[in-house]
């Protein structure tokens, strides 16, 4: 509760707010583009390394592979309960509800991110290669997505045609593993786990100490790019896909709070798993759908995870997952 | 000066797919084509602007061809169009050294 | 590939008034439009450009449509440049799918 | 004299310098425009926050309104000196000197955090709200220059046209309102109160520590696009308006000291006044001209203000405000 | 709205000779262009893109001039163009007040 | 040889590595345009001002105009070595033979900047003016492949006639020789001097601690822009091309020692004029064979010097130049 209380009222939130409010009241405030991506490179930059480093002062705990595996396989069921739950309780076409459903078995670094600053000013360890489990996550829900809309037949007819034929070719496959922030957090991952401590001295100044203020300024930007899909299309968002947004990061956290106890996750990597589920992506799966599923309407997809379940986790989600993690771990 | 009559064909496509739009243009025989950035727009599929924008955005194809490419080139293009968001224009326009295109 | 006849309007704009102007074009009834960012130019305003340029700068706005609703885009467009530092060009363009315009 | 001597000398100055002397020598060295977005809204970013935080910890001031009251009072008033000086002694058509008499009510947020930080580096103290009263004075100017110009009846009559009318609608109220620098100035100072010398533990060495570094490359490319300014419309200021440039700050800043004076502000908090009154907006101004006055010359407003006034304020005039304020304060 | 004849003239030229170029078209007595950011491109010379990018990379500059112009624009440009990247279209428009070209 | 390994390890190398690695894989990991741009400049900037700083400490050293003769003098010599070279073992015409040695002759501020930071994790003083000797490096060399092509006749038949005689006009000197880069380095390199120890207590949060981490981003972005171009023109380069850009540093740094034991240079201004000899431009230098020799072709002189000379350089150069600078010094 103290926690609640003290997220909701953290720079962190309070600057995603900020830049929510601006833009529903239209203001001209603006981050640049590039600027943007330049802050979202060195939070991936940051935390991967970080994770990498603290791999290689702890030691590799034994539970790596299994991490892997637990984060990969909640990345490919995910999609199947939210697709379920989007059919039987909201419109959306089989298309839409499985564009969706993998954003929410996909994951969002910055969720992440702010949920180990969190962890960081609370005090709370965490296993470093969950870095790694994250980037695992990123990319077996769009399988299970694609699968699914081929299994329902209509839009798979049309992905066995010619059309078709090339929307889910090598190319694509490579485009998704090796998407940009994949590759920079695995990178920047193994380059802080060969160089450990040492190198950590050299750079900590840039990527260490001021690490929170700039997750502020990106948090800004989240809030002015999150309150502009919102007035743009948020009445296309009916309720019930709204209380989709709100219910299925839950969801997605208890599956990971029985995985995170089997496990035997610490508080602070229960906390990651839990988050890591629970959050939607809204970078590399927005683009992946773009490509291999067109139809699909980004309105839907990107205003649901972006302005609904991102700003959940990050005021309500991540104390209700610290929370949470506290009945099973430390 | 001498001019040539040449073609002047203009794709807007969203980004995602702007590689296989050139690649597609490429495997039709054309290999000159400049690629502009997009700052926003409208379109059926709503309003965007790229200020900010976390996701993509939208790209400018312009290549200038000899008038008898023009079929190749735009069967190509629509081929990658056809299924998303994205416009062909084409227009009359003049170049100088013909050869080159 | 079949083709229909539409006109290409350009206009170049300095951006605090790009809203304006692209509002003014959607109540003229024309909701097709792009954005281009500009980086700078030179007019009877004198020269500019956006590197380092605080204020605003200009952006350059393309609408592909058809024939019949030139006037009404031409007389929404010229009632927000009028004023303004601006230009506007009209060319003829082909385009496949005419139902989208 | 001697903290006259040190400003000139200061790195920040000389990187002004540097700049300037490039642009004009026509040397390639050139900001991207993104990056120098950034490093203005870096520089709002932390100067706000930093306000908000100063008032968290020394309690609010009785003064806060009074100075908001004292500012706008300013803003508004000094651009009716402007332009009667300009018309008494330039040849500057109604509307030209109407739109340069909005830019000098009006306040340069750089030139403000640059006396900020001379004040820091000379371990002199300011009320952290002076980050308001910076906000509250960026847009009466704009008002009082429409008033002159609708008085003026040439261009009122115009105003009144069908073009005119559409002109300073409620679109373009809110855009003065609600524009960037005035949203992300008042947002991080609230913040900065709300989350107090905690949060600014969290965050500090983001926006405290490489602050001055970020100014100088920021005046650096102050330097570039002022120069360029020079170099391009330099020729079409006369010198009587040059005159204005230089000494339009002066007299701002002797009303700013009666004003300082009544309110009773602290020797810090007197010298960011007189800054403020004495600086022009090279930003929110200009915009607003475009849309409301586009008949007045940009050439003439911005070249005056960030090419005259900026560096005049820069170099000599901060150190004169902490000499005067002295007289009163402190 | 009356319209006159027009040109436009687009020219993608690499950035290091851009000054030139428009140094060129102005001594040509054209004043006025806009120049537009370009983020990629291909032709004879290979296909390059703009992001991270350390060298120049290109633009576009779009003239709109009245047709008497169009022999001296093109010589001027030609002159700059000639032995570098770049490509030269031109076609025809509308503009709205000629007295502006 | 443990340096070398060293150096093999630190997240700098490494960080390029992965850029390396990155784009040949064809990822969509990219560093947006004006990133790049900021951080160059921040680069410059940073070690710019060091170097003042340093001199203002430390004394000018009798050296420095020696210093600066022996820089200019190998910029204009060793395009001679390279070009005899190339035309001897490699197929190239003279004018991209010409090209090339350019590149040669002048200097890359980055593997500069690379080699400062590996001295001072070693603990290695160096002369601060070294910097102005790396601004003075820059344009020697294209002078000396102007002269060679003149020389060759061919190429000048066409310098001379009237698309020719417009290509090294006074426009393009002054272009070259106020490029950004030169400018930012001495004019921060003289802002450095004057505000001194003092100055540097002001900024040093922003120039020195995060310096390493940001090097380490921008080496990362060379990594992909290098991949990029390996992939793009990697088929264009024959082998003995290839090996010339790395035998070619060796040569040149071999020069260069002889030099920096005359000079009796301290074991880290050895090491820095070794690795400015050794390094190749790869932004001055292109865009000034753009204007003036614009028929050489960019995909043999840019891959060449970005993706052969410069990993070199940085992966093994700089621990040979730091062992070879050990003979004559320290
Ligand atoms: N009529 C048009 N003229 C110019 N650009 C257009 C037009 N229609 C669409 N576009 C561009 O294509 C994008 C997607 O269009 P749509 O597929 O209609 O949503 C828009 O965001 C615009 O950038
Ligand atoms: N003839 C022209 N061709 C292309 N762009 C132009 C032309 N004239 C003006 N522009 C653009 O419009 C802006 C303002 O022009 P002006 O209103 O003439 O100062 C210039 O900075 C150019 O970007
Ligand atoms: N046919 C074309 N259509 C459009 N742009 C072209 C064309 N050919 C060349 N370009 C542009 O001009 C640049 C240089 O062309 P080139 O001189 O053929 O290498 C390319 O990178 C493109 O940006
Ligand atoms: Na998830
Ligand atoms: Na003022
Ligand atoms: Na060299």
């Amino acid at each position: 509760m103290d926690l609640a209380i003290a997220n909701l009222t953290s720079p962190m939130v309070l600057f995603f707010v900020l830049g929510l409010v601006a833009s529903l009241a239209r203001s001209s405030l603006s981050v640049p583009e590039a600027a943007a991506k330049a802050l979202a490179l060195y939070l991936m930059f940051a935390i991967g390394y970080k994770g990498g480093v603290s791999v290689a002062e702890h030691g590799l705990d034994a539970s790596l592979i299994s991490a892997l595996l637990a984060g990969v396989l909640l990345s490919a069921v995910i999609p199947f309960i939210a697709f379920g739950l989007l059919r039987a309780v909201s419109g959306l076409s089989a298309i839409d509800a499985a564009a969706v459903a993998a954003h929410y078995g996909s994951i969002s670094i910055v969720t992440f991110v702010a949920a180990s600053s969190v962890l960081e000013s609370s005090g709370i360890a965490y296993e470093g290669y969950l870095v790694a489990v994250a980037a695992a996550m990123e990319t077996p829900a769009i399988l299970t997505a694609l699968f699914l809309v081929a299994r329902q037949g209509g839009p798979g007819k049309a992905a066995a045609g010619p059309g078709g034929a090339g929307r889910m070719d090598a190319e694509t496959w490579r485009e998704i593993f090796l998407n940009g922030s994949i590759v920079l957090l695995i990178g920047a991952f193994v380059i802080g786990w060969v160089t450990g401590p040492s190198g950590m001295a050299e750079i900590s100044a840039f990527i260490d100490a001021p690490f929170k203020g700039v997750l502020c300024l990106f948090l800004l930007d989240m809030g002015l790019v999150a309150g502009r899909g919102m007035a743009a299309s948020g009445r296309q968002l009916s309720l019930p896909v709204i209380l989709f947004g709100l219910a299925m990061p839950l969801i997605s956290a208890a599956l990971a709070l029985a995985l995170a106890a089997l496990l035997g996750l610490s508080l602070g990597g229960a906390v990651l798993l839990l988050t890591l589920s629970a959050s939607a992506s809204y970078i590399a799966v927005p683009a992946a759908m773009r490509v291999a599923l067109p139809e699909a309407q980004p309105s839907i997809y990107l205003t649901l995870s972006l302005g609904v379940t991102f700003p959940f986790n990050l005021a309500i989600g991540i104390p209700i997952y610290v929370w949470a993690a506290g009945l099973i771990a430390g | 000066m001498q001019t040539h009559q040449a073609l002047r064909v203009e794709i807007m496509i969203e980004s995602p797919m702007a590689r296989r739009l050139t690649d597609a243009i490429e495997a039709a025989g054309v290999t000159g084509y400049t690629v502009l950035p997009v700052q926003g727009g409208s379109g059926r599929s709503g309003t965007w602007s790229r200020e900010g924008q976390i996701t993509g955005g939208m790209l400018a194809v312009v290549c200038i061809i000899q008038p008898d490419r023009k079929d190749a080139l735009l069967e190509a293009a629509f081929s990658v169009v056809e299924r998303h968001i994205g416009v062909i224009a084409i227009s009359a326009c003049e170049v100088l050294r013909a050869e080159r295109f």
